[in-house]
């Protein structure tokens, strides 16, 4: 199990890179597809068949918006290569890492082993759910009962998105009617 | 008519997906396809009359044994010029001309042609069907359309006129 | 435990990313990415092994379930994690109508 | 725009009923099956961009659709507030509380008020989408 999950997030960061290095626009894009729709192997060997629907679809969706936004414009990719101005740059870049690394290890220390997580939290939820809710479905149970606020405040930050890009995309004002 | 066909056929798909013939399924699924039909029954422009006539259903069943053969001998074509050292491939266009009269034989004719391996339909203009195609074998339109559209044609005839 | 290290090592091709790229598009492949890694992260913490899909169908056998909360956290970040990418891709396509470039500095050298 | 060729058309006048129903079936049965308003409105807005890429925009009238898309966003939100507070008055003083009956676990009718938040958070998802895909079409046909 965990010898396959390391093979498949593998190919995900190797499309990564890829797509973070990729000539031209739509290429890289194609290789974007790559890591998110590995995702959803990835959901469906960790039992999360409901992350694994909402996934492949959203992944759908961002890349047809992300196509439309390259057609509409370029797909050239912006020609300056990257350029090391000096060592200074380097010795901060190698400490951020440094840091970051040792910041993971303190985060990852008390974790449990894959696949022996003991729910402490969830316990509640998962002996309460299915009397106290009636739903068979224990991942909406929780979304939609106990925490109700998250559902909520999910619904409002894609109202505002949805006015924020009909905003910054209207060209012509409304006409007066 | 059109609209109460379609609201047939995506009640019977609604009972399908959910196996079960509770009353409360049934009128979920009744609101259901109402409102699909108010959304997308201006979409759904077939001729009805063929759905009601069985020989075409048995003609269907011979299609897809016909197709499935193709599809596996063409696979074998492209494996053999991907695996043998020269590459012996020809690509190019052509333009095949189609028997067919009605939109939905073209089209299917068009995607059969595009999943056998080898030949992909790029467009389709008026009565003619532009086919990238991985071996250009012959420059005769005559024998290049019966090599690739000839194969289905007839069957397709037979289901959809 | 390795798993957990590639998913950092995934995090940070998509900081690595966002910090060097300078193509407007690309930045927002990187942010993708590195939610794409914090996803796959909190679901591998939940996993637990032979445990069932949290859906009670009433004929299970061994009633331990996956723990359900990271994955109704994820399930709404995922949608999240959609309305901010359109969000920046608008951005991103405003700025290029008004300038005509995806590059980033260079539209900083243009204003201000 | 001009949409795509007679054959894209053609397949999506046999597909976008059935994908649409198919979105509307993981939206009502979110609470029983994988699935749920998250999944089964990005399945919805894939329906409708279908639509809108196959036959192009000349052929629709997208500010309207765009008017009506982004009206049902707000109102499909307002009607989960509501929900929410009609639970606030009825129940303990508790907000998104279950006061419907729950019934037998695995019915279709279940689960009190779950349904219904699917339902309008499917609404939601399905309405800020399309509201934001509109508005890219849109804006490409404009700044030609």
């Amino acid at each position: 199990m965990e010898l396959l999950l390391s093979i498949i997030l593998g190919f995900m960061i190797i499309g990564a890179i890829f797509a973070l290095h990729a000539r031209d626009l739509l290429s890289a894009l194609v290789a974007f597809g790559i890591v998110g729709y590995s995702l959803v192997i990835c959901f469906l060997l960790l039992k999360a068949p409901d992350l694994a629907i909402v996934q492949i679809v959203v992944e759908t969706v961002t890349l047809v918006i992300m196509v439309a936004v390259i057609l509409n414009s370029t797909r050239e990719e912006v020609k300056d290569k990257l350029r090391w101005q000096s060592a200074l740059t380097i010795v901060l870049a190698l400490l951020f890492i440094g840091g970051l690394v040792y910041f993971y290890q303190v985060a990852i220390a008390p974790l449990d082993e894959l696949g022996m997580h003991t729910t402490r939290m969830a316990e509640a939820y998962i002996e309460g759910a299915a009397e106290k809710t009636g739903s068979a479905n224990l991942v909406t149970g929780v979304l939609f009962d106990f925490r109700g606020y998250d559902t909520l405040g999910e619904a409002t930050i894609l109202f505002t998105a949805a006015i924020g890009v009909l905003t910054v995309l209207r060209l012509k004002g409304k006409k007066a009617a | 008519m059109r609209y109460v066909a379609l609201f047939i056929i995506l009640l019977l798909f609604w009972l399908l997906i959910t196996f079960s013939l509770t009353i409360e399924n049934v009128i979920v699924g009744a609101v259901a396809a109402l409102l699909t039909t108010a959304l997308f029954g201006k979409f759904f422009r077939h001729n009805l009359i063929k759905f009601l006539q069985p020989q075409r259903y048995f003609w269907a069943l011979v299609y897809l044994f016909v197709f499935t053969w193709e599809c596996v001998k063409a696979n074998f074509d492209v494996a053999y010029r991907v695996i043998h050292p020269a590459m012996p491939i020809k690509p190019g266009i052509v333009r095949v001309k189609l028997n067919l009269k009605t939109e939905i034989g073209k089209t299917i004719l068009a995607n059969s042609i595009t999943m056998t391996p080898g030949t992909i339909s790029v467009d389709l203009i008026d009565d003619e069907l532009y086919v990238h195609w991985i071996y250009v074998s012959s420059m005769d339109p005559e024998v290049y359309s019966q090599k690739i559209a000839g194969r289905f044609e007839n069957y397709i005839k037979k289901i959809f006129e | 435990m390795i798993v957990y290290s590639l998913c950092f090592v995934l995090f940070m091709v998509g900081l690595y990313g966002v910090v060097t790229r300078r193509n407007m598009i690309k930045i927002v492949i990187g942010l993708a990415i590195m939610e794409i890694s914090i996803f796959m992260f909190l679901v591998l913490i939940g996993y637990i092994q032979g445990a069932e899909a949290p859906i009670i169908t009433g004929h299970e056998t061994a009633v331990q379930f996956v723990d359900p909360l990271p994955q109704a956290m994820v399930l709404t970040a995922i949608v999240i994690g959609l309305a901010t990418n359109a969000m920046l891709l608008a951005i991103a396509i405003r700025i290029y109508k008004n300038y005509g470039t995806f590059d980033i500095r260079k539209v900083n050298e243009l204003k201000g | 725009m001009n949409g795509m060729s007679r054959i894209v058309k053609k397949v999506t006048q046999l597909l976008v009923s059935i994908i649409f129903m198919y979105g509307v079936y993981i939206v009502t049965h979110g609470h029983l099956t994988p699935g749920g308003g998250f999944a089964g409105g990005a399945i919805i807005v894939g329906a409708f961009a279908l639509i809108i890429l196959a036959y192009g925009s000349d052929a629709l009238k997208l500010h309207k659709e765009e008017a009506g898309s982004s009206a049902s966003e707000s109102l499909s939100i307002l009607m989960v507030l509501i929900l929410a507070v009609i639970g606030f008055f009825v129940g303990g003083m508790v907000f998104f509380n279950n006061y419907l009956p729950t019934g037998v676990v695995g019915e279709l009718i279940s689960a009190g008020t779950v349904p219904l938040y699917n339902i309008f958070i499917g609404m939601e998802v399905a309405a800020a989408l399309l509201t934001i895909f509109i508005a890219l079409v849109i804006f490409k046909e404009e700044s030609k």
